[in-house]
C-alpha cells in the first residue's frame, strides 16, 4: 500500500460504503482485531527487545538499563521512559528529525500505561542500587518500522513484551565509598502483572477496533485504552477533532474490557520465550 | 517540602481543602484583559492562573501550510518556568507538545473553520501558576478567548477533571490530589450536546468508576458553562455601557 | 492597538508633527512617564513575582530558587540568571521559539541591572549552603504579556519588584556528609537597596522618555540607564541604528538621576505588600 | 563487563568466534520486507541486523534542492538507541553524520541519476544490533534494498572490512575485534569493475598490510556479492510463484 | 590560576601593564588579508586578535527578507572557542547573540544602504584572542573591513572603551581591569562628527563620571581613526605598487 | 578568487585540458605540494596553537585544556576531542551553524589521524590526575578562515602543531578529599612523534596531490592518508563519489609515505618555536 496520508474521497467513499453495510475492507468485524506476532529477545545488545508484527504493522522495542541519579522526590525508585520514533523507514509521510507532536503524543500514551499500570514497581528495592544515589533507569524505545496502521496499540505491545524479557545485571556494592560494579550475571527485572492498549477509530458515526491503515487514514476520532491484567483501566486517551458521546466511550469501555484478555495471554506466552538463537532469522 | 500525606479526605468526609466530594474550587474568568490580542481570557481556578490569547483569523505563514478550503487551528499550551514547584526549564517539554495537540483536536471541532479559507486562528495558552487540572481549565479559558476574538463557534467546550481519592470519584482534583490520589480523569465538552472533546485518564480505576466520573464531569461541567455565559455577558454590557459613554461624550 | 510593527508613513507623520509641535499622542510632556501599577506575590507556586502594568504594557516576573553548584571562580556565591521571553501572547509579532536576539538583548538589560547594582549581594552567607559546593541559584524569569512600549524598563521593574518579594527556604545542613536538607520555614533573599531602568526615545531629533507602542516602532535610536537608589549608573545601553551626541546623552542622565526616585519609590512601597490574597483578583 | 582481552587469536590459529583468519560470518539477506517502503532489505552479519528502505525515485521537496538533469540520493545511516553497548541518545551523533555522507556517496556512483530528472531516491539504513562492520553491511543492504525498488543500477555495491589482529590481517573483523584489535578498513566496491566506491582506515597498518588487506577484501567482497545475487533471485522466483498462484487464482 | 589582585593601579600612578590612565595598548591594523572575502581586516589590540570578514553587497537568501529600497547588514560577532579563559562552546551565548545584535546597529548607521536594494552586506567578526575591549576593537576592524570591500560609507566608525580602575577613569581597559576594575564603558563614534553609535556601561558609575569617560573616550578615539586613515593609505599604496609592477611585467 | 562553489564548465575544461597536458593551473608538478607556513603559539589564551598558511588556504587551530571526568571504560585515560569549524569568514560558501556534514567528516579525519597515531599518548600519567575521577580534557578546535583548496591536510597541520606547544598546567592534589588544585606552572603535553595528512583529488582519471580551490571543485573524488613519522598508516578516507581502483590507492600509498616525511619535518621545526612575541605581528 504505497499512498498519501491524506486519504482520497474515492478511498473514503469505499471505507465508508462498505462500513455502512457492515463489513471492514479486510473482512473483519467491528470489534474484531488483526493476527499478532511476537519475536522476543531479538536484539542482543539490547536488556530486553521485542520485534511485533501486528496486521501490516512492524514494530520494535528494545530497553536498555543504565545506572544514574533518582528524581529528588522518590530517592530509593528507579527511573522508567519511554520513547517512540516514527521511523522514516516506516511510511513515506514520517521524516527525520527529532519526535513532532505525534510521536511525543504515542511515546507518552505508551508511557502512561506502562506508568500507571504499575506493572513494574518502581520502587522494588532490585532497583534501588544505593538509596538515594545510584538507581536503575530504563529507557524503553520503540521503532516503527512498517506503519500498517494502529501504531498506539503496536507500539504498547512491543514495549510490553520487552520488559517482559529485559534481564538487569547484578551488582555489587562497595558500601564505603558508594560504588557500585555491574556483575556478568543477570536477573529478570521486576514485573507485577501485565497492560495492553486497545484503540478504536470512529469513521463517521460507526467505531471500530484495531483500525487498519486506511481506517486510520479515515477516522474522525480515536479513542484508546490501557487495561490491566487486572481488568482495571489505566490509561485513556481521546484524539482527533472528532468527538464521542458517553454512550460510545462506555461501550468502548465494555468491549475492551473483554478483548484485552486475549493480548495479555499472547504477551504472557511470549514472555516465557526467552532463546534468542531460535528466532534469529525471521519474517517480516 | 516533602511531607507525608496520610489521607487526602478529611474525617469529616470533607477534602483537604474543606471541600465536599463534588464541589468545584472557586474560578474567576475575565475577557478582553489583553491590548494586543484579538481576544483574551485571564482564568483562575484554585491557585490556578492561565491566560489565554487569541490572534486570528489572519493570514496563515508559511503559505504551503494554508488550506484553501478552511482555517488551520494552532494552539500552543505552555506552563511558565516559575509556574510548578521545580522551575521547568523554558523550552518546552514532551507533556506541552502533547496538550498542544489535544487541545488544539478539542477546539478544532468547534470552530467554524470553513468560513476562513487560506487563515489560521492561533490560540497561545500559558499557566502562569499551576494547580492541577490546567488542561480543563485552559480549555475553559480558550473558549472564552475565542468569544472574545469573535470566532463563530458551533458551541462552547468547557472541562473538568474528575478521579479517584482515597477509593472515591470526585470533582475538579486539586495538585496534590492529582499527585497523590489514585486516578485523575480529565473531561471536556460541548455541554449543551453532550459530546466529549477531550477524555483523557491516568491511574487505575474500574469501567464501574469511569463511568461514575463521566456523570459526575457532566454536572461539574454544566454549572462551569453558566459562569462562562455570564463572563461574556459581562463583556457585552460592558461593551453597551461603554459605547453609552461614547454617546454621552459625542452628545 | 492591533496593527504591524513597521509604523505606517502616516502614522510616522502624525507622531513627528505632534512631536515638533511638543506635543505626545498621550499628552504626556515629553519627560513624563506613564501610569505604573505593581501586583506583588501574584504567582503562588514562585518564590517571588510580581505583575507589571506600565501604561499599556502587562509584564510577569517570577523568581524561583534552588539549590546549585556556584561558579568555579566564585565558589561561595549565590547565582542569578535573568531570561526573558517575548511571548507570542503579547503582540502579532512575536512567535514561539528559543529567545531571538531582541529578547536576549532585553534579558542581558535587565540582567546587567541588576548584576552590577549589586543590590542582591550574591556573597552574602545565606546564598552559599555548603561553601565550595552548594549555593543557592535564582532564576528570574520576565514573560512580556502584552506590548505597550517600553518593555525594558517594565521588565527591569517586574524583575526588582519579584526579588523584592522572594523567599528563600531554610536549610538544615548534615556537615559530615555535605547534605543540605530544605525547612518549610522561609526567610526573604537578602537585599541591600533598589535598581530600575530608565529608557529615552530619539524620534527625529527629538528625545522623550517612556516611549509608548507608536513611538518605540518610530524611534531612530533608544538609550536605556539602570541607577541604584544610591544614584550611581550601574548600566547603560544604546540601541538602534540611530546616534546620540554627548550632550543629548548628557540631558538624559540629568533626567533619569532625578526621575528614578519616583521608580524606587513605587518598588520599596510595593516590597511592603506581602499578602497573596488581597490582589488575587486582578485587572489587566 | 570489563574483561581483560589478551589475545583475539586462539592458540589453535582460529579467532575467538572459532572462525579462520579469513572467513565470514554467518550472512543473511531478505528483500521486499517492508510493505510501505517503495524497496527494502533485511539483512544480519554475525549479530549485526539491519534494516534498509528506499523511498523513491520520488518528488524532491523542498523544490529548489532539486536538480534539473538528475536525481539526488540522500541517505540516513542511523543506530538505533538500543543497538549498542550503552544506549545511545536518539539524537544522532557526528559518526552517523559523517558515515551517511559517505554512504551516500558510494551510492550515488552506481545510479543512473539521469534518468529522473528533478527526484530524489531516499535510503534509511537503520542498524538495529550492531556488532562491528556496520557501515559494510549497510551498504550491502542499500544495493539489495535498490534493487527491490527497481532502481537502475550500472553494477552492485558490497562491502566487508579487513583488519588487523593480533599482527595478521583477518577478513570481516567482528565488534570485538574491531574495539580491541589494531586496525579497521572497511571497504565496498563494485566486484565485476574492481572499482572502490568506499575505502577508509583507522589503525596501524604498513603500506604493506593495506596492499593485502585490498586483497583480501575482494575476495570476501566477492562471496558476498554471490549471496546478494541470490537473494534477488529468490525474490524474482518468489514473485514468480506468486504471480502463478495469481493465475492460478484467476482461472 | 585565581591571584588575589589588590591594585589596579600602582604606587608609582601607572597601571598593571606600565600604561598611563589615559594610554592606548598598541594596536595594529591590516586590511586585505584573506583571499575569499570581499574585504577583510586582522587587527590586534594589545593581546586582542580579530579577524573581520565582509561579504557583499550580494543577492540575499532567502529572499523574502530582502528590502526593496535598500540593503540590509548582517553581523555575527564570535568568540573562538580558544580565545577566554575557559573555553567557551562552539554554539554562540547570549553575550555573542547582543553584541552581534549591538554591532549591526552601530554599523548600520554609516553604510549608504540605499544604494544597493535587496542586497545584503555580511559582516563575520571572529575574536580569535580577547583581552578586554573586544566590541570596539570589533568595530575598528568592521569599518576597515567594510572600506577594504570597497563599501561607501558616510564615515568611519572607531571604538575605545574607559572605565573606572581603583576610583579612576582610565582609557582602554585590559582583560583584568575590565574584570576586577569598578566599571567598563565601551564606546563608539564617527569622530568627524562626535556621534555616538554604540555605548554601554556595566559597573557603578556617578553622572559625572560618564561625563569625564565620555570626553576621554573621544581622544582615544580621535587618535585611533588615525591609525584607521593610516592603514587604509597602506593598502591604497600598496595597490598602486601592485599595478606598477604589472605595468612593468606589461611593458 | 571569489566565485561559486561550483565549478563552471569553462573552468572545469581548462583545469582538465591542463593536466591532460600534464600541467596545473598553478605550475606544479601532479605531486608536488604548496608551500607551507605555520605560526606556533599565536594564541595568548589557548594552552596550544597554531596558524597554517597552505597555499592560499588558512587554518587556525587552538588546544584549549580543562580537568573532567574520563569515559568509564578508559577511567585513567585522558580525553581529547577535535572540533572544527567552516567559519564564513572563510568563504562565501559557507554559512553559520552548527556543523553540517562536510564539517562534521573533515573534524573526523582529523580527530582520527591524531587518536590512531596514539601520538598523544593519552594513557600517560601526566593526563591522569585523579584516577577513575579526574583527567585533562583536550580541546582541539579549527577554524577555517580561508578556504583556498585542501583543508584536510591544512587542518590536520594546524591541529598538530597545536599540539606540539601545547603547555599543560601542574596539579597538586590534595589526596584525602581527592581534589586538584591548579599551580601557575606548566610542563609540556606529552607527545610521541608525529603525524600528517597527505590528500589527492582525482580529475577524470588524473590524480594530483593537494588539490588547489578549483581542483578541489572539479574533482570527482578525493582520498586522504594520515601517516605517522614512524611511516605506519593510521587513517585513511575516501570521499566523494567518484571511485578509485586498487592501483591507484597502492601508487598514492606510495607517493604518500615518501612526501610525508617533508610535512613531518616542517611541523618538528615549527615544535621548536616557542616565542609567542617574536610572532605577535604576522602576514596571512
Amino acid at each position: 500500500m504505497r499512498s498519501e496520508e491524506i486519504i482520497s474521497s474515492l478511498e473514503r467513499k469505499y471505507l465508508t460504503d462498505l462500513l455502512t453495510k457492515g463489513e471492514r475492507m479486510d473482512n473483519r468485524d467491528f470489534w474484531e482485531g488483526r493476527p499478532i506476532q511476537i519475536i522476543p529477545n531479538v536484539i542482543k545488545k539490547a536488556e530486553g527487545s521485542a520485534m511485533v508484527k501486528w496486521g501490516d504493522t512492524v514494530v520494535l522495542a528494545g530497553v536498555k538499563v543504565q545506572l544514574g541519579s533518582p528524581f529528588p522526590d522518590t530517592p530509593n525508585d528507579g527511573v522508567i521512559t519511554v520513547n517512540l520514533e516514527l521511523s522514516p523507514i516506516s511510511s513515506p509521510s514520517y521524516e527525520s528529525g527529532p519526535p513532532g507532536p505525534v510521536a511525543v503524543e504515542m511515546a507518552r500514551i505508551v508511557d502512561r500505561g506502562i506508568r500507571e499500570s504499575k506493572i513494574i514497581p518502581m520502587n522494588d528495592p532490585k532497583l534501588c542500587v544505593i538509596p538515594g544515589k545510584t538507581v536503575w533507569i530504563l529507557f524503553v524505545d520503540v521503532y516503527i518500522l512498517d506503519d500498517g496502521g494502529n501504531l498506539i496499540d503496536a507500539s504498547a505491545l512491543a514495549a510490553m513484551a520487552a520488559l517482559a524479557n529485559t534481564r538487569i545485571p547484578k551488582v555489587s556494592i562497595d558500601e564505603e565509598i558508594e560504588e557500585a560494579t555491574l556483575l556478568d550475571e543477570t536477573e529478570p527485572l521486576p514485573r507485577k502483572g501485565c497492560v495492553a492498549s486497545l484503540t478504536y477509530a470512529k469513521i463517521n458515526d460507526i467505531i471500530v477496533y484495531d483500525p487498519n491503515l486506511i481506517e486510520d487514514r479515515g477516522k474522525i476520532a480515536r479513542f484508546s485504552v490501557a487495561i490491566t491484567d487486572g481488568g482495571l483501566i489505566c490509561s485513556m486517551q481521546k484524539g482527533e477533532s472528532g468527538v464521542f458521546l458517553e454512550e460510545e466511550i462506555l461501550n468502548i469501555l465494555e468491549n475492551a474490557s473483554s478483548q484485552v484478555k486475549e493480548l495479555i495471554k499472547i504477551i504472557e506466552e511470549t514472555s516465557q520465550v526467552t532463546e534468542l538463537g531460535q528466532m534469529f532469522q525471521f519474517d517480516f | 517540602m516533602n511531607e507525608e500525606i496520610t489521607s487526602l479526605i478529611r474525617e469529616d468526609g470533607l477534602r483537604l481543602d474543606g471541600r465536599g466530594l463534588h464541589e468545584l474550587r472557586p474560578i474567576s474568568m475575565q475577557t478582553g484583559v489583553l491590548d494586543r490580542a484579538d481576544g483574551s481570557c485571564y482564568l483562575t481556578w484554585g491557585n490556578n492562573k492561565i491566560i489565554c490569547a487569541v490572534y486570528g483569523p489572519r493570514e496563515l505563514h508559511p503559505k504551503h501550510l494554508a488550506q484553501p478550503d478552511k482555517a488551520i487551528v494552532r494552539v500552543e499550551y505552555r506552563l511558565a518556568t516559575f509556574s510548578v514547584e521545580e522551575r521547568k526549564s523554558p523550552a518546552p517539554r514532551r507533556r506541552e507538545y502533547e496538550l498542544s495537540k489535544i487541545l488544539s483536536e478539542s477546539i478544532n471541532n468547534v470552530i467554524f473553520l470553513e468560513k476562513f479559507p487560506n487563515g489560521t486562528i492561533d490560540l497561545f495558552i500559558t499557566v502562569l501558576d499551576a494547580d492541577g487540572g490546567t488542561r480543563c481549565a485552559a480549555l475553559t479559558a480558550a473558549s472564552l478567548g475565542l468569544a472574545d476574538a469573535g470566532i463563530p463557534m458551533r458551541g462552547m467546550i468547557t472541562g473538568c477533571a474528575v478521579g479517584k481519592v482515597d477509593g472515591k470519584i470526585v470533582v475538579d482534583l486539586s495538585d496534590i490530589e492529582d499527585k497523590e490520589g489514585e486516578g485523575d480523569m480529565p473531561v471536556a465538552m460541548i455541554f449543551n450536546t453532550g459530546e466529549l472533546t477531550l477524555l483523557q485518564c491516568d491511574g487505575m480505576l474500574t469501567p464501574e468508576e469511569v463511568e461514575e466520573g463521566l456523570k459526575l464531569s457532566k454536572t461539574a461541567i454544566g454549572q462551569i458553562y453558566q459562569m462562562q455565559r455570564k463572563a461574556l455577558l459581562a463583556k457585552y454590557s460592558q461593551i453597551e455601557e461603554q459605547s453609552d459613554e461614547l454617546d454621552e461624550e459625542e452628545e
